[in-house]
Parts: C-alpha cells; structure tokens; sequence
C-alpha cells in the first residue's frame, strides 16, 4: 500500500484507539477495585451517544459537551448504586450478571426509547473540520483524539499518584477488605471510581461518534467488548496498561482491515485475549493478586 | 424408611402419568397443527432452549464457572446440523453463488445413503463434538483463570465463530454471507412415507430434549455431579479433597457445549433456515435470562423458565409490542421494543431480589409439591421443591422419615470472593 | 421475605400470561376466524426493526390496493378480503413463529416480505402449509428457488446487478469498487452479481471490500477503496448503514459516485448523509414520475391521496412520495386477488395453481411468472439523489 | 517461603515419625498457615523441599529475581523444581482443615463426605452417569454414613452443612478430611473460637481418631493446654524463623519462646 495510504491508516488506527483507551480505563478501573466486568460500560458509552443527540437538539454544543459528561456520570453512578451496590456481599457471579442484565436493559431501553434504526450523531462543528496534510485528508477530530487521551490520562494518572482520594483509590483495588478497616468509605471511593470512569467513557463516545456520525442501541456492544480485552491486554487496573492496549487493538483492528481481513478483525481481537489469557495472565502492565487460603 | 420407599413408587407412577399425559396433549396439537401452528412453533421453541439453559446451568448453576459461549456452540451445531443434512437434490440451489466444495458434496453423497432420521442424529452427533473439541481446546488455556475471565472468553469465542462462519474464505462450506436453507424440520420431510409430511414435528423433539436433559440429570446426579457442586461451593477445599479442579471444569466445560452444540443444530431444524447473525451475543443473553430466571442450579427450574419465558416472550406478551387501544382508551408504554424492555426489568427484580428465581436450586419433585401443598394447608412457610432425592441411610439407623430440604441456598453461598 | 417475592415474580408472570390470552384478539392484527363469507389475505411484513420502514411502505402500498378492492366474488357470492397483518420484525427466527401465526389463522394467501432474509426464513413454513406466498419486493433469487408456493412480483437481485452494471458502463465508468456487508445476503449477493455482470461488460473491478454487520466506521476500507480510485463504488447495503458510508467516503474526499441497491430508496438516507448524498445512483422497481401506462397514474394519485388522508401514513411515508415498494405492494395485492378471482375459491392450493398461469397488468409493468414463479421483468428504473430528492434518471433494460 | 518481597517462611525444618502427633505454634502471622499450604501444594515453596515418606513431593529452587535473594545457599541445588497440586498431594494421601472453616456450605453433611470419595472412583463419567457403577457408589455411601457414625454426625446427616452449630462444623470438616484415607492430617486450629470443655473435647476427639485410623498428625494450634496435653513434640515459628523444638515440657521452659510467645501471650 502507498505511503500515503499507510499514514491515513495509522491516522484511523490511533484515533480509533485513543477512544478505545478512554474506554478501557473505566473497565479498568472498575475490575481493580470490585473485581467485576462491567458489561454496563459499554452501554453507559453508547447511552452518552444517545445525550449527545438529545442535548444538542435543544441547546448549542458548547453547553452540550458538559451536560453529555455530567449526565453520563449520573447514569453511571447511578448504575452501580441500583444494581452493583446491593450485591457487594452476594457471589461473584451474581454481581456479573447483574452487570449483564444492566446491559441488556440499556439496550432495549434504547431500542424502545429511540428504535433500532440509527440516529444521526450531531456533527460539532470545529471537530468536524476537514484537514488536508497532502493526500492525507480527515476531521480535526481524527488528530485531536488521541492528544486528548493522552492529555486526559495524564491528568488521571496525577489524581491516583498525587492526591489522597487517589492513594484511597488504589488502596482498595490493591486490598478491598483491609482498606475497608482501615476507615476507607469504600462506596465513595467506588462511586468516584464510576464517576471518572463514565466521565472518560462520555469523552470517548463524544470522539468515537463525532467520527462515525450515527448511534445505534447496539454500537456499544462491539468497542465494549474490545476495550475489555484492551484493558486485560494492558493488565486489568492499571491504566497506562489500559491506554496501551486501547492503542494496540486500535491499530492492529484498522490494519487488519486494511489488508482486507476485516472478516476477522473482530475474531482477532479475541484471539488475541485468548493467547495473553495462555501466556501472561497479569497483562503487559499488571501484577498478579493472590486470593489468600 | 418404608413410607420413603412407598412415596418413591408413588411418584413414579405420577411421573409416568404427567408424561403421557403431556404426550397425548403434544400428539393431539401435531394433528391437528393447522389451527395451532402458533401453540406447535412456540413448544418447539421451548424445547430447544430448554436444552441449551440446562445445559448452561450445568456449568454456572452447578459448576459455578460463568461461561457465555453459548451462542457461538450453538452456531457449530447448527451449521453442522444444517450443512450435512441438507438434502442432496437442494444443495446447489442453496450455495447458489459460490457453489459447494467439492469434497462438501463427496461426504454428502456417500452420508445420503442413511436414512433421514439417522442423517440427523449423526449429523447432531458430528456437531456436537465439534463443539466438544473446540470446548476441549478453549479450555485448556481459559479455565485456569478466574471465573470472569471464561466468561469474557468464551464470549469472545462466539463472537469468533460467528465471524468465521460469515467469512467469504469458507463461502464453499458455510455458505458464508448466504445463509443456509432447505434444513429438514422436525417433522417427517418425505413425502409419500407411511407417515404424511410434517408429522412427528412436536414429539421428535420432544424426544431429543428429553434425552439430552436426562444426560445432563443423571450426571449431576451422579458422583461427578458432586464433584462439580463441590467446586461452585470452594474450589480450594474441593481440591483439598482430592477433586482434579482443571479435569473436572474442564469435564463440565465439554459436556455442557457438546449439548449446546446439539441443541443448536435442533434450532436450525427449527428455524429451517439459518446465518451467522442469528448467533449473535443477544442469543447467549436470552439464555442467561432464562437460567436467571428458572434459578441457578436447577434443572427443572431452566426448564420450567425456558417454557415461561419463551411462551410470555414469543406468544403471551406480544400485545406489548403493538399499540393497543381498549375502549378508546389507547394503554400507554405499548410500543415497539416494549416487550423486551419488561423482560430485562424482570431479569433485573430477580437478579437484585430474588437471586433464587422460580426454584433457586431446588428441584421439582413429587414429594416436594405434596409438603409443599401440606405446608400450605398448615400455613407454614417453606420452598417449592427439594433437593434431589436423598441418599439412602444406612440400614442401621432408621432414617428421619421426610426430612428437611436441605436444597434452598442462603444469600452468598456460592463462589467467594 | 423471600417468599413475597416468589409471589410477586410468579404473580407478575401469571398475570402477563392472563393479559396475553385476553388482550391478543383485540390487539388490532387480531381477528379471531369469524363469518365464513370473509376470505383472508395474510400480509407478512417488517414494521419494525432494521427494515421497518420500507416494510411499512409496502404494507400502505397493500393497505391502499385493499381500500381500492375490499370484496370479491366467488361463485356468486361476495365474499369480504380481511387483511389479517403481522409484524416479522426484519428478524428470522422471528419471521417463522410469525408465519406459523398466520398459518394458524387459516389465511388463503400470504403476501410478503420486504427483505429476502425474512422471506426465505418463512418459505418452508408456507410451503408445508400449502400457503401461496406473493413477495412484493424480496429479490434475492434463494426465495422461490425450490419453493412452489413462493411467488414474486418484482425482478430478482442477478438482473438488478447487471442493471446497475450496464447503468455504470454506459456513463464511461471502467473501473468499480464493491463494498458488501459481511453476514448478509442481499448485501453480499448483490454486490457478487454486480461484480460478475461489470467484469462482463468490459469493466475492471478495483477493489472489493467487506464490512461487518453493526460496524460503523468503514475508514479502512474506504481508504483502500481511495487509493484503488475507482469511477464508481457499489455498495448494495441497509438503510442503516447507507448514510455512513456515504459521508465518511466524502471525508475522506472520495469522489467517485456512490450506486446501491432498490434498498436505498429511502428519504431518511438523504435526511442523514444530507448534502453529502447527491449524485448517490440507486436502482429500483417503479418510477412515480414514469406515467406510461394509464394505470400508474391513476396509482399514483390515488395512492398520494390516500396517504395524505392519514397523517400517520403521511409521517411515515416521509412525504407523500410514491416508493416502489409501495406500488410492489400494491400490485401483489392485485396479483392476489386476480389469483383468488382466477381460482373461484379460497382454498389456497387452487389460488396456487391459479398464481402459476395468472397474467396482468401491474403498475410496475405487466406481470407473469416464470417456472421459478419469478415475474418477467426487463426493467428497472434508476434513479439519482438531487437536491435532498430521489429524481429519476432514465430506465435500463436487459436480456 | 516467599510472596514476591516477604519471606513468609524461612529455615523451617521439621520432620515427623509416624504416628506422632506434632504441633506447630506461633504468634500470629508467624507462618503456620503458610508451612501448611507449601506442604499441600497450595503455594509451591520459593526455595526447599517437602519429602512424604522418603519421596519428594514439593521441591523449589530459586529463579529469576529469587536467584540473586538467595544466592550462595543451595542455589541451583536442584535440577527442577517440583510441585504436587493439592489433589495429587491428598491422593498421597495428606489431608487437611482449614482455618476459616471451608465446607461445602449448601450440601448436605453426608454429601460433604461423599465428596471426598470421589477421587478414589474408578468409574468414568459415563459409567457414573448411567449407573454402571452402582456397587462402588453403594459402597462410597455405606462407608460415608460408616464414618459419620463414628465421629456421630450421622444424626445431622442431612442437614445443610451451613446449618450445623460451630462446633459441629469443625468435627465436619475434620471428619471430611478423614474420608479422604490419609496418612498424615494436617489441622489447621480444629478449636479455634472454642470454650475450654469444646477445647477438651476436640483434643479427645483428636487422640481418638489418631487411634482409631492410626494417623500421623500435625496440628497448628492457639490453645496452649491442648497443644501441651495432646502434642508428642512441637515447633515454635516466630516471623517466619524456627525458633525452637522440643516436647512440650522443654518447650514451656524455654526462654526465647517465652520471650517471642508465651510471654506475649499471657
């Protein structure tokens, strides 16, 4: 393939990752600390598509983008208030299919709230503005997506290392019950981790539909999915893991089609968080917890 | 001892008269299907799923792994089922586009000297252990790690097939984009057999699902079933007792998408006609729903949810879906979509208030509905159902006479955290 | 504790089973079998899900001919046609229990369904029924093939390709590209039977991608379809998908013209792409503009008054524009009732027999069937996306 | 014994003669509980070996970052390391309790036991399934209930486990641990959270079983009169470290565990 082909392929792949590692940070997060796959996540993401069009239609974009975050947070929260709260005590698999039966409501309640057919996804201006760099053409979006990752993990990565909330945060995820003793407000700090990480997954949907122009109930199925396996690539509950793997399964997906594998673009991903599950369980990033006997 | 002894006989001859009972009744609705063909397509329906939630309770409800494969064993099952039992004559209208493998059409046409009915148990034989191997080999890797991860994994395999499936590299096998059609229903498909066409289409797989459950019965009830409860209860002590954890995930793990995988070939008899889309992660959901909802760890209880779910879902509850107006009156919420929206609030009450669902992880029996009743005319409070039946004591001492069912799991319980 | 909420999930149940049985007759696609002067016509179409909207289209275009012939007479007597309408979701597993929903409810003859998938899912159910099944707009070839009772009205996808193949030729393309959707016929088999048609008329093939069924971002592929510069693309795919990919290829400054498929008829593509859809080139069925015959005229007011009668049709419709599926709908209404009149009775296998010789004049041209039960078509009507309206541009015929 | 930078378990040796009962005290986290995993094969040791009756069924040998944490000391001693996972350990025939008792909460008191039979089935899941095994599992349930009797359980035989008093639940689990036919049996704190009579009572119930399936036994214990009225010898671990051997009379008398243990305690 030509040059220029080839950079408007990594120009797609990064893009597409830098949003897949928004993502996968709040899979991330959430594993560290209640050790639960979040189906929900996925839904969350694809529900903030939903505000975005709603929100738009009635106010302009600048006033849009906060109240898509905020209330993407609120579902979020709210989420795991409802359906994760009450189980904290329950079994393992019980909160794991709470999760999905969350899911499984998002989505129909998209389907009956908004049908199944796709809803155009508002196009903001400045982001949509086209760049041409020679042959390579794309949407100031397409470049300022991954910028925006980086910027916004950086900033996250601030609040785990440096602030007191943060250390909370990965006390609990290093040792749930202990940090609990140790006068820890584990809900809060659970909560806040839902927070950050419905923030970053409103943020990512803003990026990812901005570039894609249509929300379906179902468009949260197939990223979530990836940015789960992202996340266990990158070793779960860490984030720079997660950021790595966004960008590793964005990149590797967009050249795969590329080549035209596209039939096994979504097979690979999988492939390839069975063969990491086969040789490094922790992850790239991740060290492995011991359950004590 | 005795009176345990006499209610054993007693609630064989019962079971025995509920089955012909239900036979006589699906024999009646097979003759005359013109005016039930809703009733006759729905009980179909049922059967089949209620194969693949036993099946998958097999592994959450008893084993305690969190698998969400289903879908795609399905799938192998069914594209299986489908490819070998097409008939001969129809193949090359189906692969009208790329047309069929050579050797495809070889193994067909040295297959098509079985008689159809034995085509078709080999041909859900063949998919099941396909599936098998595949489960095997999936295994190996997966189940070493903690419950969620299969569970991610094994969704993800599903996903695999599907694209696999769909991809135009296998369009001379699979048929890839093109889907599949002309599969033989349930019922007799020759013509001018003793039998009319069609006939059979209830009782047939009827028959299947009765097998493939007793299996999945007799192994929980056997001394590997324990095993397999042992682990859901605490991996650590259950190998502590000697219990090869990886052998007997793994055991579970392959019986569980072996059936799957034969159910999956009975929906594409049911469906006549199949494309990987419809082995969508979606799939997978409604069956959880229905193990959900039927409670984990019971057989009867997957059963009796397939049944309740599929008739409200497929039949029953249809009205939500269309608007409906009642003496001008037009009921709000009656919207397309609707119907769905109900079923994943329902799975959500159970999930959040009522983890035990319909038989938590007890199992039907007579005894249980006859204490049940007794209990009721008492006004005592107690659970639907018991354990499956108790092992003898010894002759030694006498055994309490009914003792207390010791099914009802208490919050928690399960796998620890 | 526990128990209340036994109680209450069974209750909810039993109630909901209760409702069910009660409310189904009067849920308005619901009459119970009543006068034995009523023949019915079953009609099987998408109102919801990914076709719904092209499927509601058709069912007005039926709804409309049913107003227009609402009795006919058998032997001397009159008998009442009941519409008896069922929803089959665009989904297959769906489609079959929906069929055997119909069958049940003795109907005489079945038209539909928008969408081949739907319809090949629910042939075998009608066939053993011995159900004559007229498909209004179903094109995929799979649906009659092999299935005596399945019958349509409208060309099939092979001679749709060659349409679109010989449309591209003759405005000086030479070299395509075909985008399909993976997991899906009508997207799969269309663009095959483009791209052998193209190659045979001296066309060379640039580039063929696929994409998968819910994928929204087509970047990929449109970037190699970018560096394979091709004159035209084809890409036969859902309505859902139709907008995305037109406006992510003017993204990327592809300007080759974009050609689908009779599914793209469809305003909410132009409401979606917006400007970014001129110049996209569809083929398609019938041509409200195209007033050869006295007979589609007449339709077409007809039709446009009906639709403006109802504000409902009217939103749903999109307008008070005439689509294809419409007049397909409407015609395999006509088809089925000359059948019914052919046979004099309502015993579905005579309309059957009656379907095999039956010959007349539809709006979308004349009308009879081959020994697969296709309807002899030989043209198609093509037409172009100007200024946010589908406009036609000429017709094309082939052999 | 080592968890990535802490050394749990350090310079443990112990051996034990048949038929013995020995204990092994501590402070807290001295790392009983740990010596006990590293012998089932829970957490294969860092560095050392186990031997059951002169054959080795644990053996670690230091690698990677560890290799330089122990260099000189028999590193490279050992071609390979070996680990029994837990089942091929109790199939030799070790078996344990644990601490925070671990029963299968929502079986049956008889089934708990069954359980423990089944590893030494012969039939396959088949057989098993299709009853073709039904003298062997005749046989598996007369010899449970057989061994309920004796440690009389046999009355609460089908109760939940999880219904059972403390108590009861301890006598389970031991009895569960005995259905596995061991050898040697390993008792992670059988009275912890008991009152001196239970206490005295456990201890009975231990020497009695020691007879009765003529047992090897190590015990980890809290409650210092059970351990001197019922241990042959004992070991005293204090931060990982061994600091003293002996019977129970020298072992009182000894200073340093006066000092690490005893003294902390009363």
């Amino acid at each position: 393939m030509s040059f220029v082909t080839f950079i408007q392929h990594c120009l797609t792949g990064v893009s597409l990752g830098g949003a897949y590692a928004l993502i996968a940070i709040g899979y991330s997060m959430v594993y560290g600390i209640l050790l639960l796959i979040n189906f929900a996540h996925a839904d969350i993401f694809m529900m903030a598509g939903y505000f975005m069009i709603f929100s738009v239609s009635s106010f302009p974009w600048q006033i849009s983008i906060p109240i898509v975050i905020l209330g993407t947070v609120v579902l979020g929260v709210l989420i795991e208030k409802a359906a994760y709260m009450p189980l904290r005590s329950a079994p393992r698999m019980s909160i794991m299919i709470s999760a999905i039966g969350v899911s499984y409501l998002l989505q129909n309640l998209a389907t009956y709230l908004f049908s199944a057919l796709p809803q155009a996804y508002p196009a903001i201006p400045p982001l949509k503005r086209q760049i041409r760099i020679g042959e390579v053409s794309a949407s100031l979006v397409t470049f300022l997506t991954p910028v925006l990752t980086i910027i916004l993990v950086f900033l996250l990565i601030f609040l785990l290392r440096k602030t007191k909330i943060g250390m909370a945060m990965r006390a609990v995820s290093k040792d749930y019950d202990t940090s609990k003793l140790m006068g820890i407000k584990i809900n809060s700090i659970i909560s806040l981790t839902f927070v950050i990480g419905s923030a970053l997954a409103a943020v990512g949907s803003i990026l990812y539909f901005t570039d894609r122009m249509s929300v379906t109930p179902f468009s949260g199925v197939l990223p979530g999915l990836k940015c789960f396996v992202a996340a266990v690539l990158g070793g779960i509950g860490s984030v720079p893991g997660a950021v790595i793997g966004g960008f590793l399964i964005g990149l590797s997906e967009t050249f795969l089609v590329a080549l035209g594998y596209s039939t096994f673009s979504d097979a690979f991903t999988f492939l390839l968080l069975i063969l990491i599950l086969l040789f490094r369980p922790t992850g790239l990033m991740g060290e492995d917890l011991q359950d004590k006997v | 001892m005795n009176q345990t002894v006499w209610k054993k006989r007693y609630s064989f001859y019962l079971s025995l008269l509920v089955l012909l009972v239900a036979l006589g009744l699906l024999f009646w609705l097979e003759v005359n299907k013109s005016n039930y063909g809703m009733a006759v397509s729905v009980i179909q329906k049922s059967l089949v799923f209620s194969v693949v939630a036993v099946s998958m309770n097999l592994l959450n409800g008893f084993t305690g792994m969190f698998s969400l494969g289903q879908a795609g064993f399905m799938a192998i099952g069914a594209y299986t089922t489908a490819i070998l039992t097409i008939p001969l004559s129809r193949v090359d209208g189906v692969y009208y586009m790329k047309g069929v493998a050579p050797w495809l059409k070889g193994v067909k046409t040295t297959l098509s000297v079985l008689p159809e009915p034995l085509l078709i148990v080999f041909a859900l034989l063949i998919g099941g252990m396909i599936a098998g191997i595949f489960a095997f080999f999936i295994g190996i890797p997966v189940l070493r790690l903690k419950s969620d991860y299969l569970a991610i994994a094994t969704l993800g395999f599903s996903e695999i097939v599907r694209a696999v499936i769909s991809s135009p590299q296998l369009d001379r096998v699979t048929n890839g984009s093109y889907g599949l059609k002309n599969i033989p229903g349930f019922g007799v498909t020759q013509a001018g057999g003793v039998l009319p066409v069609g006939a059979g289409s209830l009782l047939i797989p009827f028959f299947f699902a009765l097998t493939t459950i007793a299996f999945i019965v007799l192994v929980i009830n056997s001394s590997y079933g324990r095993a397999f409860k042992a682990i859901r209860e605490d991996e650590v002590a259950a190998e502590a007792m000697g219990i090869n954890l990886l052998k007997h995930k793994q055991l579970a793990f392959v019986i569980s998408s072996v059936i799957t995988a034969m159910a999956g070939g009975m929906l594409a008899m049911y469906m006549r006609s199949i494309e990987a889309r419809a082995f969508s992660v979606t799939l997978t959901y409604d069956i959880l729903l229905i193990v959900v909802i039927g409670g984990l760890g019971s057989v009867s209880g997957s059963v009796l949810g397939a049944f309740v779910v599929t008739f409200a879902k497929d039949w029953f509850l249809r009205f939500f879906d269309s608007p409906l107006v009642i003496g001008g009156f037009q009921v709000p919420f009656l919207r397309m979509g609707f119907r769905m929206v109900v079923f994943s609030i329902l799975l959500m009450i159970v999930v959040l208030f009522y983890r035990r669902g319909l038989m938590g992880s007890s199992e039907f029996s007579w005894k249980g509905i006859f204490r049940w009743i007794r209990r009721k005319k008492e006004g005592v409070e107690t659970t639907k159902g018991e354990m499956i039946d108790y092992p003898d004591p010894p002759p030694a001492k006498p055994a309490p006479l009914i003792p207390d069912p010791p099914g009802a799991p208490q919050e928690g319980g399960r796998d620890e955290r | 504790m526990k128990k209340q909420y036994t109680l209450l999930v069974v209750f909810t149940l039993i109630i909901a089973l209760i409702a069910g049985c009660a409310q189904t007759p009067s849920a308005p696609t619901d009459e119970q079998p009543s006068s034995d002067k009523v023949i019915r016509i079953g009609v099987f179409q998408p109102v919801t899900g990914e076709n719904g909207g092209g499927g509601f289209q058709e069912v007005l275009g039926i709804r409309y001919a049913h107003e227009k012939f609402p009795t006919i007479d058998i032997d001397g007597e009159t008998y009442a046609i009941e519409l008896v309408e069922v929803d089959n979701k665009s989904d297959k597993t769906e489609a079959v229990t929906v069929a055997a929903n119909l069958v049940s409810r003795q109907v005489s003859i079945v038209i539909g369904s928008y969408g081949s998938g739907v319809s090949i899912a629910a042939g075998p159910t009608f066939e053993e029924a011995q159900i004559p099944v007229i498909a209004p707009s179903a094109t995929n070839p799979q649906v009659t093939e092999g299935n005596d009772y399945y019958f349509r009205v409208c060309f099939l996808d092979p001679f749709q390709g060659k349409v679109m193949a010989t449309y591209a030729i003759d405005n000086g393309a030479t070299k395509a590209a075909v985008i399909t959707q993976l997991g899906d016929d009508y997207s799969s088999g269309l663009g095959n039977f483009f791209l052998k048609a193209f190659a045979d008329l001296g066309g060379e093939i640039v580039s063929e991608q696929q994409f998968q069924t819910n994928q929204t971002d087509f970047k990929a592929i449109l970037t190699n379809i970018k560096a394979a510069d091709p004159d035209v693309i084809f890409a036969p795919s859902s309505i859902a998908t139709a907008p995305l990919l037109i406006k992510q290829a003017r993204e990327l400054g592809i300007t080759a013209q974009i050609m689908a498929g009779d599914t793209w008829e469809n305003q909410t593509i132009i409401d979606n792409a917006g400007e970014d859809a001129e110049g996209v080139a569809i083929s398609t069925f019938f041509d409200e503009n195209d007033t050869s015959t006295p007979l589609a005229g007449e339709f077409v007011t007809g039709f446009k008054e009906f639709i403006n009668a109802n504000s409902e049709y009217y939103n749903k419709n999109g307008g008070d524009g005439v689509a294809a599926v419409s007049a397909l709908g409407y015609d395999a209404y006509l088809t089925a009732y000359e059948a019914i009149k052919a046979a004099q009775s309502t015993d579905s296998v005579a309309i059957r027999d009656a379907l095999v010789g039956i010959e007349l004049e539809g709006v979308t041209g004349a009308i009879a069937f081959d020994e697969n039960g296709d309807a002899k078509k030989n043209m198609a009507y093509i037409k172009v996306i100007q200024g946010g309206q589908f406009t036609f541009d000429k017709t094309v015929m082939t052999e | 014994m080592q968890f990535g930078g802490v050394v749990a378990l350090n310079n443990l040796t112990m051996r034990i003669d048949p038929g013995e009962i020995v204990a092994l005290i501590g402070p807290n986290g001295a790392g009983k509980t740990t010596a006990f995993n590293a012998i089932t094969g829970v957490y294969p040791p860092t560095n050392g070996f186990v031997e059951l009756e002169g054959k080795i069924i644990q053996q670690g040998f230091p690698k990677g970052k560890m290799k330089r944490l122990y260099a000189g000391e028999n590193a490279g001693k050992y071609t390979k390391s070996l680990s029994l996972t837990p089942d091929r350990i109790t199939k030799k025939g070790v078996a344990r309790t644990f601490q925070n008792i671990r029963l299968f909460k929502n079986l049956t008191v008889f089934e708990n036991v069954l359980i423990a039979h089944h590893t030494n089935m012969k039939a396959g899941v088949f057989q098993a399934a299709f009853g073709m095994n039904r003298k062997e599992e005749e046989d598996m349930r007369k010899r449970s209930w057989e061994l309920l009797e004796m440690v009389d359980l046999s009355d609460v035989g089908l109760e939940k486990a999880d219904n059972l008093p403390y108590g009861k639940q301890r006598h389970l689990e031991i009895a569960r641990a005995l259905a596995t036919k061991p050898r040697l049996l390993l008792l992670d704190e059988p009275a912890a959270g008991m009152n001196p009579q239970e206490t005295q009572e456990m201890g009975d119930f231990i020497r009695d079983i020691r007879e009765r399936f003529s047992l090897t036994i190590l015990i980890i214990e809290h409650h210092m009169n059970l351990v001197m009225d019922i241990s042959d010898r004992i070991y005293v671990l204090d931060f990982g470290r061994q600091i003293a051997e002996g019977t129970p009379a020298e072992i009182q008398k000894n200073p340093e565990v006066i000092a690490a243990y005893l003294g902390v305690e009363q």
